[in-house]
């Protein structure tokens, strides 16, 4: 047996002591929701065990998530939306609800099947009249909608008069940031003589909005992790 | 001392009162730009009315009454120039007040909507405490059905353009070569890749998480391209990570394509385009194995990546390897960038691969983005000087209503 | 055939795309209710969309254990635990899959037991990487490198409890740099990437971008 | 000897992780929080619908178990708020695995204030398609939503029965861990009805949304754990996020100390491998 081996041992036993030692002290109900608390720590410890190194406790843990997860959205496509708006209406007593069928619904259920088309050799193609309808609507409601939002309605608060005060720095700041960003990311002419500078620019601006994603990311990743030792700690330990 | 104060009360009532002028200059329309549910009333505004004055709006179906009420404006507020959606700039907006009425409620009821094409009359009253002056006649309009938003105009006027642009660039770009500088990441990429020829160690190329029909995705096939040209013309050794099963085929077709091109077929295996994981973490898992067995001289990392992109750059550092990364993930660009020798940011991703395609639809596109863009860089800097100067032309264009 | 397999699916895309753009522009009600019946389709084959995702999952996985590829142990239990999760689910606490959704049951039960911890864990761990990470390999390397990083650690400093107890400089300065250079670099960002996404909606409606076609030849 | 300082066995720096995260919290005593502007601009809203009365706030839950530490508490203080200013809530979810979190959530805070479902609030469920749902909503939230999440029909739920258009809610919040607020939300729902936006996003998201706030696009924003500790701070209920500001503030110093340390000797070992 090598170390690695009786680290593990060693690590499930010790596992099943806390727990033994928790259920018998009364700190986790003896029912489904002790039990519940019970698999989540040891879940959560099993992934853990990735620091130190990749193993098979971590891989297990990783794929269960896969499974479960895939199933719980299942469930969500089909109980709300698939049984719900296209199944239910036909078959319930509800009256409310039987007035929300329609022959039109008949449309998207035939191009949602035809969509599963897409893995038959025979019979693919007939999926791309339903991609057409997904993608071609989906880019023509995207085109006006950008536009506006993302376009003019951002253009605008950077188009304000300028005055010499705090607000007026502050708005040619922006401005310099903006527009210097924007040239950094223009293809059309090579970044030397006076675009380079103000690609240089730009670059400061984006490395300072990447410094703050970078510390708001770190932060976020911490505070995840912190969520995770207060359920050890606290939910499963009963330590805080 | 109640009854005093009642009088003194009904004095200052009656006496304001004597400001109360009755609506001048009262007119009713459809309210543009909507699907009929409402009628827009405008009045000139009355400079001297006293404080707290409002004007109560009363509709009718008939012209000859009932009127039921359906809201009060203040006499202080909604000025006209409020709302450029609906009434444009026009100087004398300042001037003139308005009130879109959608419903009118009939006593003990639920309020009712305005029907569309059906004539109402409306009516308005000055009002002070108890005091009020009425409008004259009522007024007549109707609620229309509008074929045109035309507060959406600029957007309208704006993506017809843009488009147009955009078309006509991709149609140049198929017919003669068109000039986009020279990408500096591409030539830290040449150097990445003599220097592990120098080494003869292997070159790892490791794709992001997307599938084959997102843009970062084609971006990093492109550059394979040419990475796997160069490997094979230097004789290095060259591994590709794939995530996705449909880029790896794509993956082994274009390396086998540019080994054949190189006329080196005999150097290409199969097994060096590999599907590593398809788990996100087990993906990272298994090329930081692979990367500390192998010592890769270089990592090439292209396509969009999420939180495995510290993992993989992590890794590549402690090994000592020269990193290159693409990505247009811009959560994941800050970690490249404090690990990698040199990174590709965003849009430098689509360009170095249009650059290295020489795609036609690719170039003519980022072209006429590009004029997209200088279009926005002059409307910032003239819009913003025009505005300080107190001529809001460009401002008002550049604005969603 | 060439027409129905790529003129047809072509033409679509042009006129959907055409609708749907143009639909932005009129307000009258015919064209607003299109626009919700539209979308309400375009939902729906959304919903069809999940079992392209969820068959390609459990395809790859089949193929790992049937070709008894290394580590196909794993891909069993995804199989494994799909079973259990969607024997919950259609189970519905009872009441079967022809009927509403439960309130609660076994498939609640593990999604708050097994489903939250594991996702919720699994970017916990990077918390531990970003550490090590920040030891050995966040490098001042170049100028630009050096910027991101002081901007970093002053954001890191100004946004919790403990930068305001060291100087009232932290929060103060961190607030202006989310405000101000951060927000002008983000709103650079945003102008280019729109312009982007509306060239590649334009090269889809015009059938110059044919990827969403699939591969596979005609 | 830096060099080996450098590469110690990085399990080492792990452990201080973990003790940075781990002493805090068992001691158990709290920084002072302080409110920034975005997460009081969120508060005001509310405070103002409030004010207005009989107001209508839909929430938009775009989250994972991913995200649960971060954004759960941001919901709860956020129903809380509403709740007790008797504020109707409608509740959606545009990610699947954001179902099971949201029915934790409101059932929780409902129990808390003795609110009635149906009456007080409803809980839509999840539809897929992200910002299609929402123009799909903004049309009519009855044909988006035909029937609740446990199949009641939308048009017999007091809450919901009397709602056609995004345009009726009086503020709109999305809990998000990804683009759904600059993706989905503004540009297909806020762009035309022009509804008060706001969102309660991971830490990760937050600096991206900066120039909505700025536009006015957003009404407020609050960003990861330390906007949901202001938050319970804001409506005086300390909670897991409050408890959480000593650990993050430790772990950020040790982050911040080994970022300093790690360049001190990055630039070190280069100066004497130039002298060399």
């Amino acid at each position: 047996m090598n170390r690695d081996k009786i680290l593990f041992l060693a690590v499930v036993l010790l596992f099943a002591l806390v727990n033994g030692y928790l259920l018998a002290a009364g700190e986790l109900p003896a029912d489904w929701t002790g039990v519940g608390v019970i698999v989540a720590a040891g879940l959560t410890l099993a992934l853990y065990s990735f620091l130190y190194k990749d193993n098979p406790l971590f891989k297990f843990a990783e794929h269960v998530y896969v499974g479960i997860a895939a199933a719980y959205t299942f469930g969500q496509v089909w109980f709300p939306t698939l049984y719900g708006e296209l199944l239910r209406p036909i078959f319930t007593d509800d009256p409310e609800v039987a007035a929300t069928a329609s022959v039109w619904l008949l449309v998207p259920t035939v191009l949602g099947i035809l969509m599963l088309t897409r893995f038959s050799s025979r019979f693919g193609w007939l999926s791309r009249i339903s991609f057409a309808y997904y993608v071609g609507l989906g880019a023509g409601l995207a085109i006006p909608r950008y536009i506006s939002a993302n376009v003019l309605a951002q253009m605008a608060p950077s188009l304000q008069p300028l005055s010499f005060s705090w607000e007026g720095l502050t708005l040619v700041l922006v401005m310099v940031g903006v527009v210097s960003v924007l040239i950094y990311f223009f293809f059309s002419v090579e970044h030397t003589g006076a675009v380079g500078v103000v690609s240089k620019v730009g670059i400061w601006f984006l490395m300072v909005s990447f410094g703050a994603s970078f510390g708001y990311t770190i932060m976020g990743r911490l505070s995840l992790l912190i969520g995770r030792v207060q359920f050890l700690l606290d939910d499963w330990l009963h330590l805080m | 001392m109640y009854r005093s104060m009642i009088i003194l009360l009904v004095l200052m009532g009656s006496a304001t009162a004597w400001g109360l002028k009755a609506p001048v200059d009262f007119e009713a329309a459809d309210t543009p730009n909507d699907a009929g549910t409402s009628v827009t009333l405008t009045w000139a505004r009355d400079a001297d009315a006293p404080a707290g004055a409002v004007y109560q709006v009363m509709v009718a179906t008939d012209s000859n009454g009932p009127f039921y009420p359906a809201g009060e404006v203040s006499a202080a507020g909604s000025p006209m120039s409020e709302d450029p959606a609906a009434f444009g700039f026009w100087s004398d907006h300042d001037d003139r007040q308005y009130v879109h009425v959608e419903e009118f409620t009939r006593p003990g009821e639920d309020p009712t909507k305005l029907e569309t094409d059906r004539p109402y009359y409306f009516r308005l009253e000055a009002r002070l405490g108890e005091e009020s002056v009425a409008s004259g006649a009522a007024v007549e309009a109707r609620a229309m059905e509008n074929f045109f938003n035309w507060a959406k105009l600029n957007n309208f006027i704006l993506a017809i353009s843009f488009s147009a642009i955009i078309l006509i660039y991709i149609s140049i770009a198929r017919r003669r070569e068109l000039y986009i500088r020279r990408i500096a990441g591409l030539e830290a990429l040449n150097e990445a890749l003599g220097r592990a020829t120098e080494m003869g160690k292997p070159v790892l190329f490791i794709h992001g998480l997307y599938g084959m029909d997102q843009p970062s995705t084609i971006a990093a096939v492109n550059i394979l391209g040419r990475v796997a040209q160069r490997t094979a013309e230097y004789d290095t050794a060259l591994r590709v990570a794939n995530y996705d099963p449909v880029v790896l085929a794509v993956s082994q077709e274009v390396v086998k394509e540019s080994y054949l091109e190189a006329g080196r077929p005999d150097a290409y295996s199969e097994n060096n385009v590999f599907l590593a994981a398809t788990e996100q973490f087990s993906y990272a898992a298994t090329l930081q194995g692979m990367m500390v067995r192998e010592r890769p001289a270089t990592n090439i990392m292209m396509g969009y990546f999420f939180a495995e992109s510290l993992l993989l750059a992590e890794t590549g550092t402690t090994i000592g390897a020269i990193q290159i990364a693409g990505t247009d993930s811009y959560t994941q660009l800050p970690f490249f960038v404090t690990t990698c020798d040199y990174t590709l940011m965003g849009e430098e991703l689509y360009a170095a691969s249009a650059y290295l395609a020489r795609e036609s639809r690719l170039l003519g596109s980022l072209k006429g983005q590009d004029i997209g863009k200088a279009v926005l860089i002059a409307v910032l800097l003239l819009g913003t000087a025009l505005a300080s100067l107190d001529i809001p032309f460009l401002a008002r264009m550049f604005s969603s209503y | 055939m060439l027409f129905l397999r790529r003129t047809l699916p072509m033409i679509l895309a042009f006129v959907t795309g055409i609708i749907g753009i143009s639909i932005y522009y009129v307000p009258h009600s015919s064209a607003q209710g299109l626009e919700e019946v539209l979308a309400r389709w375009l939902r729906i084959v959304y919903a069809f969309a999940f079992f392209l995702g969820l068959f390609s999952l459990l395809n790859l996985h089949w193929r790992r254990v049937r070709a008894r590829q290394a580590g196909w142990g794993y891909s069993l239990i995804v199989y494994l635990s799909f079973g259990l999760m969607i024997f919950f689910v259609l189970y519905n606490d009872g009441t079967g899959p022809f009927s509403p959704q439960a309130r609660a049951g076994g498939y609640q039960w593990l999604f708050l037991n097994v489903q939250v911890p594991c996702g919720a864990t699994m970017f916990s761990i990077l918390a531990f990487f970003i550490s090590s990470a920040a030891y050995r390999t966040f490098r001042a390397r170049t100028p630009e490198a050096a910027i991101l990083l002081v901007a970093a650690v002053i954001v890191m400093l100004g946004r919790v409890p403990v930068g305001a107890y060291i100087h009232d400089f932290f929060p103060a300065a961190a607030q202006w740099l989310m405000d101000v250079p951060n927000m002008a670099a983000k709103r650079g960002i945003l102008l280019g990437v729109s312009l982007g996404i509306v060239a590649t909606s334009l090269r889809i409606i015009f059938g110059i971008e044919r990827s969403y076609l699939g591969g596979g030849e005609e | 000897m830096i060099d080996r300082l450098l590469n110690i066995d990085r399990r080492i720096i792990f452990v201080f992780v973990f003790i940075g995260v781990a002493v805090p919290l068992l001691l158990d005593f709290n920084l002072p929080v302080k409110i920034t502007p975005s997460s009081q601009a969120m508060y005001d809203r509310i405070e103002q619908v409030a004010a207005e009365g009989e107001g209508i706030v839909l929430l938009s839950f775009s989250y994972g178990p991913s995200t649960v530490p971060e954004i759960q508490p941001m919901v709860l203080s956020i129903l809380r708020h509403c709740f007790s200013h008797d504020l109707k809530v409608v509740a959606i979810c545009l990610w699947p695995d954001a179902v099971g979190l949201a029915q934790q959530a409101l059932e929780t805070v409902s129990a808390e204030y003795g609110k009635e479902y149906g009456a007080d609030y409803a809980f839509m469920g999840y539809k897929p398609g992200g910002a299609i749902v929402i123009v799909n909503m903004g049309q009519d939230l009855h044909s988006a939503y035909p029937q609740d999440n446990w199949g009641k029909a939308s048009s017999e739920l007091e809450v919901t029965s009397n709602i056609h258009s995004l345009r009726d809610f009086d503020f709109v919040i999305d809990f998000a861990a990804g683009n759904s607020v600059d993706h989905w939300w503004v540009p297909y729902g806020q762009e035309k009805y022009k509804f008060p936006l706001g969102a309660g996003c991971t830490a990760v998201v937050a600096p991206d949304l900066k120039p909505y706030q700025n536009s006015g696009q957003l009404v407020g924003m609050l960003g990861g754990l330390a906007g949901a500790a202001e938050y319970e701070k804001l409506v005086g209920q300390p909670g897991s996020a409050t408890a959480a500001m000593t650990s993050q503030s430790s772990t950020h110093l040790i982050l911040i100390a080994f970022i300093v340390l790690g360049n001190a000797m990055y630039f070190i070992s280069r100066r004497s491998a130039r002298s060399q």
